[in-house]
């Protein structure tokens, strides 16, 4: 039932190729330490799905100056330059996905659904090459489920199970990706013992879980 | 003449009027961020922030930071009592479902039939979208908040020339100008700022602008 | 920003012909006092959205017995002999909507999305006369958002902004229907002030919340 | 002969064994609801009941029922340590997204090419389906426990005259007959109740019935 791995551990889990998801919103309950233990590990080509690249210095943004990416899926790079240099350069592919369409995509990735039927990009270059269907009168835009290989997430803490529960706005994207990867780590600030957190307030269940990293303070 | 600062608290000024009481208002970063100091007395206003939370507070001393308690510029804020975290598959769920009343946005270029473009300029800078896209199609009303013009060049135009964030969207338009609907007819001047004659704010503006009949000055 | 009322004024808030959405789950987590409120004035020919239509003598179905629903849609009225015999005699009309389809249209209505695109139902009755849209080589129902003019939900405490936490499986379908509703009225077994809920423990944010009434102990 | 009590004991013992070490696990009210007593000796497995929980743990005792924490047939349930609640949309989320290991489920019929009906009987009894599509369509695995017959008349069959809950969803049939796998080549049995002879069991079953190769008793 414990889940508890070390960080050289979950390095390994990871492959170069790998699609992953992180969550954060610009390194806000973001895995910083993972990102980092991955860094050091070396790792390429891979595929990121976040929703944004943080900054040179903090959050996926680190991984970005590594040149670790390959392609990145985000809502927004515009505060880390050297996404946009790698962009404006060539040298990465970068997919700008609406932030809202971004977290559904992955929701249906994580929950069975065939994909998202959205107002949001019609009439702009998001729709290019895109299904639009039309439902009571009005057009939607059919975006596709995104699943990864592996998904990093921040928790404030996590129980043995992976049980997870979050403070502020860490939240954001890290609960459903959770359910939208092959394999699940997560970057716990705290750890607790299994029946710690009552039942009522765990915010993403432990199933969703693989791997529990510890995040705090050594 | 207004310095940069001046222009953009009197623009903020302007939009903060458009705020009922009652009401749950998404503000951009930037000059839309700086609305929030200006809610008129006795109008309670919400303010969510996409990054998942409601009941945005002032910013904190110093000494009282909670580095996970943050905007959507990513910078340390509190929350009021009332207020209350979520993730963003539900942030954007009240974005996208109509159940914010109000957006308060900048805009590279607005059109007179409402389009806007303020994600890129390809090739130049390329920030992305972020969630634009989903507030200007889900916001009840869109409020675009900017200077009139860039460094001269009119953003109030017949087309936009810069990819779209979205069609169709733009509700009001304040700048340092005057205060323009977006109607079927075009572009109206309901409100001007006296210290613009009307000649300079149509020459600053590249598309046809109808002088409302009930035109009146700025407060 | 007191949203508290009394049960007469939350009644008087529901039409005849209105649709309207009533959380819980076998009347678990399901408004009780507002059902007995809205069965005294007597109204009728309603539309109910809900998962199931309880007990002849619990939940909403109370109000099926008194013959109030001109049609039902739920996932299940097997517990009820009464909607069952109207079924049959064809008194009331009955739509059974899969439980998984049926929470997510309701989300999808609330969270303005254009449907539900699922592979439940699929070479049932259920895919009757909608539209199939195949997606990446597999097919996928494509099913309606829901709406409702009111929304009757239980929560556990709710402070006086609407503010909802949950205690148990009470949870269930009334997250979303808060959202998905026109007008929306909570019974709450507790209330308290603005402030006392941490904002880290809200399961349903206020502003989805229009009125509550007090449905503790007296 | 068993009574009705022994048999479906009988059969929810047999599809415990299906359980393997870590998974989870959702149980149909009634028979299927009977195999979490059996779950054998060391191997951990978590129960989610679709109503919003996960970590089903046994009946509470008269004196400490909560009844706020129910399965989903509505009955007064614990909650396990490490157990969590949540709402309709995340536990179907679960189950839609192939989260779920195993469901395990009762049947009026089910055909040989794995379709299943057990929802309603045209003008005679319509309970609906709850959540039995999405389960059905959704977990990874289907075990269907239910008695071999239906006062007699076989329930497994070429194909379903009843209207589908269903198609191609089925794993296996566990009755009180045996254990019967549902393939490409039609229903397999691989494990038979010595207490019926196989002749019986065939004529009990309204498709054809292949006898495996490595057919055994059922433990």
């Amino acid at each position: 039932m414990n889940k508890l791995i070390t960080y050289e551990e979950a390095a390994n889990l990871v492959r170069n190729g790998d699609t992953i998801m992180v969550g954060g919103f610009l390194a806000v309950g973001t895995p910083e330490k993972l990102i980092d233990a991955l860094i050091a590990k070396g790792l390429q080509e891979l595929t990121l799905i976040c929703n944004d690249t943080g900054f040179v210095d903090r959050g996926v943004g680190k991984m970005v100056v590594a040149k670790m990416f390959t392609k990145i899926m985000a809502s927004h790079i515009g505060t880390n330059r050297e996404t946009g240099r790698q962009l404006l350069e060539g040298e990465t592919e970068v997919e700008l996905i609406p932030q809202g369409t971004l977290i559904e995509q992955i929701r249906a990735g994580g929950f069975g659904l065939g994909g998202v039927l959205t107002k949001t990009g019609l009439g702009t270059e998001v729709e290019k090459g895109k299904m639009i269907i039309n439902i009571n009168g009005e057009d939607y835009l059919l975006e596709k489920p995104l699943r990864a290989n592996v998904a990093l997430l921040y928790a404030e803490k996590a129980d043995e199970s992976g049980n997870l529960t979050y403070h502020g706005t860490t939240r954001n994207f890290n609960p459903y990706m959770g359910a939208a990867a092959d394999l699940v780590i997560v970057e716990a600030k705290e750890i607790v013992k299994v029946g710690e957190i009552s039942p009522d307030d765990v915010i993403v269940p432990g199933i969703f879980v693989d791997h529990i990293v510890y995040g705090g303070a050594e | 003449m207004m310095d940069k600062q001046e222009m953009q608290e009197f623009i903020a000024r302007r939009v903060a009027q458009e705020l009922q009481d009652g009401t749950l208002v998404n503000l951009g970063i930037g000059l839309p961020a700086l609305v929030a100091n200006f809610v008129p007395e006795g109008r309670s206003v919400l303010f969510q922030s996409e990054n998942g939370l409601i009941g945005l507070g002032p910013t904190p001393a110093d000494d009282n930071i909670d580095l996970s308690i943050t905007n959507a510029g990513g910078k340390p804020v509190t929350v009021l009592p009332g207020g209350c975290f979520f993730n963003s598959a539900i942030s954007f769920g009240i974005i996208r479902g109509g159940h914010v009343d109000v957006t308060v946005l900048g805009a590279l270029q607005v059109s007179e039939k409402g389009d806007i473009a303020n994600y890129m300029i390809p090739g130049k800078m390329v920030p992305g979208m972020g969630g634009a896209m989903d507030l200007l199609n889900g916001a009840k009303k869109v409020i675009v908040a900017m200077e009139h013009t860039a460094k001269g060049a009119p953003k109030l135009l017949t087309e936009c020339t810069l990819p779209l964030t979205a069609v169709n969207a733009v509700d009001l338009i304040v700048t340092e100008m005057g205060v323009i609907e977006v109607t079927y007819e075009g572009f109206v001047l309901t409100e001007y700022n006296p210290y613009f004659p009307i000649e300079e704010i149509k020459a600053a503006t590249g598309a046809p602008l109808i002088i409302s009949s009930a035109l009146k000055q700025m407060v």
